[in-house]
C-alpha cells in the first residue's frame, strides 16, 4: 500500500497538485494480515488550491479488505466513495476484522458510495498471461487499484511505469505483472464506466432537521415518485440505459409498490414512444437518457408536443459531441433541448442545480407538465447525477400540489378545446365513455382536434403551442440572485455548476467585489425577473460547461453584449478558476467577446 | 365466439367517425375498415375500451374513422406507443394498425420486440407491399426485381416474409388474411382478438393506385381455391377444387399431392400449436410453387408481457402495502442536525 | 366543364381572390366528345393583388381527354402543370385528337409537370356504392376533377356541396354521386401528397442563352451529380422517402451510368449510417429527407462531426412540427440544423434560394463537405422543391471545382493530423496499404484519433472543431445585397423565400424606399459582409416562414433589434403582404419585437 | 480454406495495433480477439483491404485493437454503415462486430434487413446475454427471469434467439461458436470469412463481470460433449461421450435417441441447405431440452446485394458509356433565348 500510495503522491504532484500525505502503517514489517492491526494505510488530500491537511475526513477510501474497512470506516465522510476488493470479503476475514454481520449486506454501509470490485480476481486474471506463482500474483493487486485510482482521478500512468522499470529491474517478471495490473486496473476504470465521483462545494453554516445523503439520480428518482404521488398517478418510465442516465432507471425499478412500472425499452425512440403511450392512458409519463440518446428522442418529442400530452424528457448530460465523452460531465445540451427538432416546436426546460435539487425540479417538471399538457424538458448533468451530497430532507407540506385531472364529461368536448388560463387541452383517459377521440401528428383544427390542412388553422396553432409554453412564464418564481440587485458585474449560469459560481460569487463579495449571481433554474420561458436584473448590472458573464449556449439565448433575448466564460474538459469549474476569469473581465476596459 | 361477447348492444355505426374517409376510391383499405367496424361491436367490449394506435402510412389513417380511442403517431413507432399504453391500461383492448413499410421498414425493430415479448396487443398489418402513402416506391415486402419510382432498374432485395419474421421473433398468435375475404377476414379478426398477447395479422391489402392487383392470384374467384391453402386447426392441409390437393411433407419440405393418390390420413394435419419450425414451414410457402396459406398458422399460449408486468406490481403492492414518499426518504441512514 | 368551371370560380371569389374567367365552350350543344371542336374549356386566372386578364398562359391544365391537351398545349406556359385524366388516354381517341403518336409516352410533355390521374375509374370506384348507372357515374368526372383542383388550391369544398344539393335536388342521385365524386378527388389529392405547386416571381427581363425548365428536387439531383463529377467520385445516396425529398430518391436512381448508387434504406438512420459508411469507403456521401427524418439522423450527424468525414444532408424542408403539414412548405428547421444534436457540434448550413439555385447550392455544400472534411446541412424546402423555373444552363467553366484528394503517403500519416489552412484531416480510401486506421464517435486525441478521456485534449477538440466551421467564412462569397449599402431599412431573407422578398424589395424601391435585400445563402458559418452590412441600415427586418430563426442569430450574433417578419400557413410569402408589412414597419415609431 | 488464402505473408502480430487493450481481466472478447487475429492472416486478404465496423458495447471496442481500417460508430448502427462501405466499396473484406444489445436491441432492424438484402458482410454477434458496457442491465437475448440492475424483480420478457430471428429474416449464412472453442471458432471465422453474402455468427462470450458462466453448460470441459451437438454438413446430428446421442426428428420435433438404440442411418442429417424450417427446428433447440448446435447451420447461395447493385451500375454504364452532367441538362426539352 505505502509503495502504491507514494506513486499516487508523485504522480499528483507532477500534474501539479498541492498535496498532503499520511502514510499509516503497521510497526511490524509483516503484521498479521486481515486483523485491525496489520492495516496499512495511505491517506492523501490534494487539491488545486493550497492543500494544508491530509483532510480530516476522507471522501474516497480503497479498502483492500475488512479490516481496513474497518478501521478507517469511522472516519469517512458521509456520501465518501468506497471501493472494496470484494475478493477479500469473506466471512472468515469480516469475523477477524472484528464486524458482526457482513458490512456488504447489512446496510453499515448505506450512506456512502460503494463500488464492489473483485481485484484480486481481476488482477489474476490480468496475469493469466504470465508465469507467476499465485502469490506473486496476489502482490500486483494493489497496483490494479493504484491504476483504478489513475484512471478516477484522470492521472497519467507514465510515471509509475517508468518507475515500476526502474525499481523492478532486476526482476523483470515483478516488472511486467505490476505494469500489467496497473494497466489493467486503469482500463477497468474505462471500461465498466464508473462515473467520476464529485463534491458540490458544503455550505458554510447548516441547517437544523432531518439529513440523508443523496445523489443527483437517486433524488430524480425520488422526484419522480413524489410527483406521481402528489399526481394522484403512476409513474410510467420508459428508459434504455446509457451513461450517465442508467441509475435513475436502476433506482425506480425497484419501487414495484409505488406503482412504479419502469419499460426497459429495445431503444430511446421505443421508451419515448412507451412513455406517451402510457400518457395516453393516464399515466405519469417519464422518459430517461442522455444526450445521444435525446437525438433518438426528438420526433417523438415533436409529436408529444403536437398531441399535448404530458411527458417529461430527463436529458443527464455528458460530454459530447457523438459517443463524445461518456463519462464526463457537460452543458451542452440545452440548445438541443430548445431547438433540437423540426418545426417550431417549443417546450419548457428545467434544470436542476444540485443533487438534491434533482427531487424538486422533477417534480416541477411534472407539475408543469400536467398542467399546460405539454412534454418539459428536464436537464441534469453527469456531476450532479453521481455527487453526493447531505439533504434535509422536505416536509410533505414543502411539496407543491399536483392536480391533474380527467375530463369526464362528454357535453361540450372538444379534445382541443382549451383551458383558457392556462391553453392547456383536457387530458381524457381511455375508458371514458363519451369522450372517444383520435389524436396523432399531423396539425389539428383548432378546438376540435381534427386533421386540418388549412393555412390560417396552422399559424394559429403554431402560435397557440408557442404561447402556451411562453405563458408559463408568470406560472414559475423569479429566478434566484444572490447579491445586491445590482452592481459592477452579474454572473449568470444555470444547472450543475451552481455550487461553483455561488462560491466564486460569495468570495469576490468577501473581497468587495459588485457582484451577484444569478441562477436560472428555468430555461424555457425564462423566469420574468431576467430582463430586470440583466439590466441592473454593467457586465453580464454568462459561465457554462459549453461554448455558450444560455449565451446566445441571453444575447438574443436582451440584446446584452454578455460575455460567456465557458468550459469544455469533461469536468465541473473550478471556484479559483471562475474567480480568476470574472477578474480578468472585470479589468477589461473594453467589454467584447 | 367466446361467451363473454355480443354483450354489448353496440352496432357498426356506433364504430363510425363523422371524417371523410380518405383512401382512393377502390382502396382496400375500406374492406377492412369495414370488417373491423363489423367485428368490434360483436366482441362485448365496451366502445371507450377501444384503442387503436398506427404509426404513418395510407393503412395508419385507420384511427380517424373509428369511433374508438385513436392515436395516430409516428412513422413505425405504433408498437412501441401501444406497448406503452397496454402496460399502463391493461383493461383496454388496444389494436395496432400499421403498413408494410411502417411495420417492417422503419418499424421492424419495435415490431419484433414486441412479439417478443408478447405484449398484449392485436396488430394488423396491413400489406400492400408497396409505399402507397409516399406515392409507390418499393417496400420490404415488395418482390425481387420491383421496378417503382426509387428503382427504375427493379429491385434487388429479397423481401421478408411478414409472417416468418414474426416467427423467428416467437410471436404467439400468427395469421394471415385478405381485404377481399371478408368472412375470412372476419373470423381471423375474431380470433386475434380472444387471444392474450400479441397477436399478428397479415392482411393483404390491394392498393390500386400504385400497386394493382398484386394479390389478384390469392383473391381471384376462380383462381383462389387452387391458390389458397385454408388453414384450420385440426384440420388436414387440403386445398383446390373440391378439396382435391393436400400437402405433405418430406421432412422439412412441403409438396403438393393428390388427395386420392395418397388418401386423406396421410395429408399433413394442421397444428396451431406445432413447434415453430412447422409454422416455418408454412410461412415460407410462396406461390406458384406452393398454395399460399390464409388463417392462423400459429397460436400458442405464453404469458403477455403486460400482465407479467402489473402482476409484479400488483403482488409488491400486496405484500408490501402502498409506498409514501414520505417513508422512503426517512429509511436508511439519516441523521438529524439539531438547532443551534 | 363549364359547371366545374363557374363552381371554381365563385369559390375561388368567394375565398377573397380577385379574378377574371374565359369559359370557352363549343358552340353545339353536344359536340362530337373527343375532337378539337367537341373541346370545352374554361380559364381562369386568378391572384392575391389586381388580376385584370384570364392570363396568356395557363399554368396548370385539366386535360379530361386528349383533344383537350391538344388544343390547349400550344398555350401552356412551361413548366406548367397538367393533370391529365389518363383513363381516355387510349389510342383511338388519341388519334382523334390528332396526335401522331402518343403525347404521354413520346415527350411532347417533357417540360411540363405531368400528373396522371385514372380520373374515370377513380370517380367509378368512388360511387361503387350508388346505383347509377356507368354513364351517369361518368358524368361526375368532372366534379372529381373539380375536387381535385379545390385540393389544390386549398379551396374549401361546402360551396359546391351546397350549391349541389340544391341544384340536383330533384335528382337526389345525382347530388350525392356529384357529392361523393367531388369529396374523392378532394381526398385524392390529400391522399397522394401531390405536392402544391408554386411559382416564383419571374424577372424582367431575361438573358439570352440555352434554357430549360427545372424543378428545385431535379436541379439537387442534378447538382449532386455534377459536384460527384467534379471531385472525380461516386455518388452514393442513402435515403428513405419522405414528402417532399422523395423525388431527389427518385430521379437520382435514374442515373446509373452516372456511377450513381442509391440505397432505399429501412429508415432514415439507416440511409444516414450507409452515405456516412460510403463515405468513409470514398464516396460523396449524401442522404435526403426531410424535418421528421432530420430527427432520426441526428446521432449520426454527430457522428459524422466527430470523425470529419465529408457528408451531405439535403433537408427538404416542410411544416411543422411533428408530421405537421407534410405537403406544405416551411422554413422551420434552421435551429434545428444548427442546434439538434448534444454537445457543440458545429455544421455548415447552405439553403438554395431557388429551383435553380439547388444545383448550386448542391454542388457548393459538396464542395465545403469535402475541402473541410465535415457533414453539411443543405436547406431547401417544399416551395422550390416543386416548384419549377427556366433555367439559363451553366457551361462547365462556370461551376467550381473540387479537389477531393485521398492520402496515400504513410510517412507522417496521423489521421487527424490537420491542413494548417484548412484545418481539415487527412480523407484515406480504406485499401491503401498502411494507411490503416481507426475512428469513431468517441473523442479523439488530437493528430493520433487516438480514444482519448483527457479533459484538455477534450476543450482543444472542440474549439478546434468549431474553429474549422467558423473559418469556412473566408472562403463563402459575401452575401448577395440588392439594393443600396446603406438605408433605412435592410430586409433579410434566406432559402426559398428569396423571390418573394427580391420582389417586395424590388417594388418598395421603385416606390421609393431607402431598402435593400440581403439574401443569405450560408447560414453557417454567416458570410464576412453581414455584420457591416447589419450596421449600415436604420431598420433590420428578416423575413422568414417561421416564428423567428434566422432573427435569434442575427440577434444574439449583431445585438442589432431585428424586427422579424413571419409567417406559417404552410404557404410563401405574397409580395404583398411583405410590401405591406415593411411599411407598416417603417410607420412604426418605435422599433420593437 | 480456399485456394485462394494464404497468398499474403501476414501473420498475427500484423492485424494487433498499439492500442492497450482495455476488457477487464478474464473477459471472453479476448479469446474472439486472438482468433480473429489468427484467423485473418490466413485469408489471403492484404491487410489494408479489411473494414471492420462496430457499434458501441464492451465488444464494439474491437476494431481498435485490429490493425485494419476500422470504424467504431454509434449503438445499433453498425450494419447500416457497414452497408454503404461494402456498397461503394465492393472489394473490402468488411465485418461487423456487435453485441447482443447492439445488434438484437437498438440495432435490430439493421440486423435483420442486412441479412434480408443479403450484403456481403461478416457480422460476429458476441452474445454475452448482458449489456456489459453499460454495467449489467438485462438484454433480449438474457433468459426469462433475469436479475440484474434493471431487473431487480426478475425480467418478464422471453427472450430472442438470434439465429431463429436471423433465419426469419432469411439469411443465407448462420453459425455459433463460442469464446472457449477457439478451434471451432477459427473453423467457423473462415467459413464466414468464404460465404458470399451475410454471414451471421453468434458467438457465445462470458462476462465475467457482469454474467459470470452464462455459457459454462456449453463450454465446461466435462460437460460439453453433452451439451454441444456439433453440426457438420452431410453428417449425422449426433453428440454426447463417444458420440452415443443424436438426434431424430418426429415431424417438426427433435428428439434425442441413443444412437445404439435407432441405428446410426436413421439419426438425421445434417444439411446446411434444406429447408429454412429445418435450420429453424435447430436454431430453437435450447439446453436443457436440447443439446445446443454449435457450427454452421445454414449456408446457402442466393446473390449479395451489393453485388447486384454494382451490377446495374457497371452494366449501365457499358451500356450507355459513362454519364456527363453537362450534356445531361442539355438533353430533353430546351430553348434558346437569343442575345437582344
Ligand atoms: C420519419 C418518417 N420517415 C418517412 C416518412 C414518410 N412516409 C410516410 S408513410 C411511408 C411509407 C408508407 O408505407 P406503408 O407503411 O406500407 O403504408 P401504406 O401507405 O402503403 O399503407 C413513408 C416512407 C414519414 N412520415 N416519417
Ligand atoms: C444511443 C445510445 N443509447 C445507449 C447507449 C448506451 N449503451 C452503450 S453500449 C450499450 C449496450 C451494450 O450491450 P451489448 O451490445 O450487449 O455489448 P457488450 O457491452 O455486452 O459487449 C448501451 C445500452 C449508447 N451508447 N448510445
Ligand atoms: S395510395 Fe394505395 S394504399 Fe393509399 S389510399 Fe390509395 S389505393 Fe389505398
Ligand atoms: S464488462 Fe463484461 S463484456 Fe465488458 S469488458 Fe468486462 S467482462 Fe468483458
Ligand atoms: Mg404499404
Ligand atoms: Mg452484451
Amino acid at each position: 500500500m505505502q509503495l502504491t500510495g507514494s506513486q499516487f503522491t508523485s504522480t499528483t504532484a507532477l500534474v501539479g497538485n498541492d498535496l498532503a500525505t499520511l502514510p499509516d502503517f503497521p510497526a511490524e514489517i509483516r503484521a498479521p494480515a486481515g486483523t485491525l492491526a496489520g492495516v496499512s494505510g495511505f491517506q492523501v488530500q490534494f487539491g488545486s488550491s493550497e492543500i494544508f491537511t491530509p483532510g480530516d475526513r476522507p471522501d474516497v477510501l480503497v479498502a483492500m479488505n475488512p479490516a481496513a474497512l474497518k478501521k478507517e470506516l469511522g472516519d469517512l465522510a458521509r456520501g465518501a466513495t468506497i471501493i472494496i476488493n470484494s475478493d477479500a470479503f469473506d466471512a472468515r476475514s469480516i469475523e477477524k476484522a472484528g464486524f458482526v454481520g457482513d458490512p456488504l449486506e447489512d446496510g453499515t454501509l448505506e450512506s456512502f458510495r460503494v463500488f464492489k470490485v473483485p481485484l484480486t480476481t481481476m488482477t489474476h486474471r490480468s496475469l493469466e498471461a504470465t508465469s507467476l506463482s499465485k502469490k506473486d500474483k496476489d502482490r500486483s493487486k494493489n497496483f490494479f487499484a493504484l491504476g483504478l485510482m489513475y484512471w478516477l482521478y484522470g492521472r497519467p500512468l507514465e510515471h509509475s511505469l517508468r518507475w515500476i522499470e526502474r525499481k523492478f529491474a532486476k526482476t523483470p517478471e515483478y516488472a511486467e505483472s505490476n505494469s500489467l495490473a496497473l494497466k489493467a486496473g486503469y482500463n477497468f476504470g474505462v471500461t465498466t464506466e464508473i462515473f467520476t465521483s464529485n463534491y458540490t462545494v458544503p455550505e458554510a453554516s447548516i441547517e437544523p432537521g432531518l439529513y440523508r445523503q443523496i445523489t443527483g439520480n437517486q433524488a430524480t428518482a425520488f422526484g419522480f415518485i413524489a410527483a406521481a404521488e402528489l399526481s394522484g398517478l403512476d409513474l410510467f418510465l420508459g428508459s434504455y440505459p446509457i451513461t450517465p442516465a442508467s441509475d435513475i432507471l436502476h433506482e425506480l425499478s425497484r419501487y414495484k409498490h409505488f406503482g412504479v412500472r419502469t419499460f426497459q425499452a429495445e431503444d430511446e425512440i421505443a421508451a419515448i414512444g412507451a412513455a406517451l403511450g402510457a400518457a395516453f392512458g393516464g399515466h405519469i409519463g417519464l422518459t430517461t437518457t442522455s444526450g445521444p440518446g435525446v437525438c433518438l428522442k426528438s420526433e417523438a418529442i415533436n409529436l408529444a408536443i403536437m398531441v399535448e400530452l404530458p411527458l417529461v424528457v430527463a436529458n443527464i448530460q455528458r460530454g459530447g459531441p457523438s459517443t463524445g465523452l461518456p463519462t464526463k460531465t457537460e452543458q451542452a445540451d440545452l440548445l438541443q433541448a430548445l431547438y433540437g427538432r423540426n418545426g417550431e416546436s417549443p417546450i419548457p426546460i428545467i434544470a436542476a442545480a444540485t443533487p438534491s435539487d434533482c427531487f424538486f425540479a422533477a417534480i416541477e417538471a411534472v407539475r408543469i407538465a400536467v398542467k399546460y399538457m405539454t412534454p418539459v424538458f428536464f436537464l441534469s448533468d453527469g456531476y450532479i447525477a453521481n455527487g453526493a451530497e447531505p439533504w434535509k430532507l422536505p416536509e410533505d407540506k414543502d411539496l407543491p400540489t399536483i392536480s391533474a385531472r380527467f375530463r369526464t364529461e362528454a357535453e361540450g368536448f372538444f379534445p382541443y378545446l382549451r383551458d383558457p388560463a392556462t391553453l392547456a387541452r383536457p387530458w381524457v383517459r381511455p375508458g371514458t365513455p363519451g369522450l372517444e377521440h383520435r389524436i396523432g401528428g399531423l396539425e389539428k383544427a383548432e378546438k376540435s382536434g381534427n386533421v386540418s390542412y388549412d393555412s390560417f388553422n396552422h399559424e394559429k396553432m403554431v402560435r397557440l403551442r408557442a404561447d402556451k409554453i411562453a405563458g408559463i412564464a408568470s406560472d414559475i418564481p423569479d429566478a434566484e440572485l444572490h447579491g445586491d440587485e445590482s452592481g459592477d458585474i452579474l454572473l449568470i449560469g444555470w444547472g450543475g455548476t451552481f455550487g461553483a459560481l455561488r462560491a466564486a460569487t460569495k468570495s469576490m463579495r468577501q473581497a468587495g467585489v459588485k457582484i451577484s449571481h444569478l441562477h436560472l433554474r428555468h430555461l424555457n420561458p425564462l423566469p420574468k425577473n431576467v430582463a430586470t436584473v440583466i439590466r441592473s448590472f454593467g457586465k453580464i458573464c454568462v459561465a457554462e460547461l459549453n461554448l455558450g449556449q444560455l449565451l446566445k439565448i441571453i444575447r438574443s433575448e436582451f440584446l446584452v453584449d454578455a460575455i460567456g466564460i465557458n468550459k469544455v474538459q469533461g469536468q465541473p469549474f473550478r471556484v479559483s478558476e471562475l474567480v480568476e476569469r470574472i477578474s480578468a473581465i472585470l479589468n477589461q476596459d473594453t467589454v467584447g467577446e | 365466439m367466446s361467451v363473454n361477447e355480443a354483450t354489448t348492444n353496440l352496432t357498426r355505426d356506433d364504430f363510425k367517425t363523422n371524417q371523410d374517409v380518405r383512401w382512393c376510391p377502390g382502396c382496400g383499405d375500406y374492406a377492412i375498415l369495414a370488417q373491423v367496424q363489423k367485428v368490434f361491436p360483436e366482441l362485448g367490449i365496451p366502445r371507450e375500451n377501444f384503442a387503436i394506435v398506427s404509426g404513418i402510412g395510407c393503412s395508419s389513417r385507420f384511427p380517424y374513422y373509428m369511433n374508438t380511442y385513436g392515436f395516430h403517431t409516428i412513422h413505425g413507432r405504433a408498437p412501441a406507443v401501444a406497448s406503452g399504453l397496454k402496460l399502463s391500461r391493461p383493461e383496454l383492448s388496444v389494436w395496432v394498425v400499421t403498413g408494410d413499410g411502417d411495420a417492417l421498414s422503419i418499424g421492424g425493430n419495435h415490431l419484433i420486440h414486441c412479439l417478443r415479448r408478447n405484449v398484449d396487443l392485436k396488430i394488423l398489418l396491413f400489406n400492400n407491399q408497396i409505399y402507397g402513402l409516399t406515392k409507390g416506391q418499393y417496400s420490404p415486402t415488395s418482390e425481387f426485381g420491383k421496378m417503382t419510382k426509387s428503382t427504375p432498374f427493379g429491385s434487388v432485395d429479397e423481401p421478408f416474409h411478414p409472417l416468418s419474421l414474426a416467427l423467428g421473433s416467437n410471436a404467439s398468435f400468427v395469421a394471415r388474411s385478405a381485404d377481399r375475404e371478408p368472412k375470412h377476414l372476419t373470423d381471423v379478426l375474431h380470433r386475434a382478438a380472444q387471444h392474450k398477447g400479441s397477436a399478428f395479422v397479415e392482411v393483404y391489402q390491394n392498393c390500386n393506385i400504385f400497386n394493382d392487383g398484386a394479390f389478384d392470384h390469392v383473391t381471384d374467384k376462380k383462381s383462389k381455391s387452387d391458390v389458397q391453402l385454408v388453414l384450420e386447426h385440426g384440420k388436414p392441409l387440403i386445398f383446390g377444387s373440391n378439396n382435391s390437393k393436400g400437402i405433405v411433407f418430406d421432412g422439412f419440405s412441403p409438396r403438393v399431392v393428390n388427395v386420392a393418390d395418397v388418401g386423406i390420413e396421410n395429408i399433413a394435419v394442421h397444428d396451431e400449436m406445432a413447434p415453430l419450425s412447422y409454422h416455418m414451414a408454412l410461412s415460407n410457402m410462396v406461390w406458384p410453387e406452393s398454395p399460399v396459406p390464409m388463417g392462423v398458422l400459429r397460436a400458442i399460449t405464453r404469458p403477455a408481457y403486460d400482465s407479467l408486468v402489473n402482476e409484479q406490481i400488483s403482488s409488491t403492492i400486496a405484500k408490501r402495502g402502498r409506498g409514501k414518499i414520505s417513508e422512503l426518504l426517512r429509511t436508511g441512514d439519516t441523521w438529524t442536525v439539531p438547532p443551534r
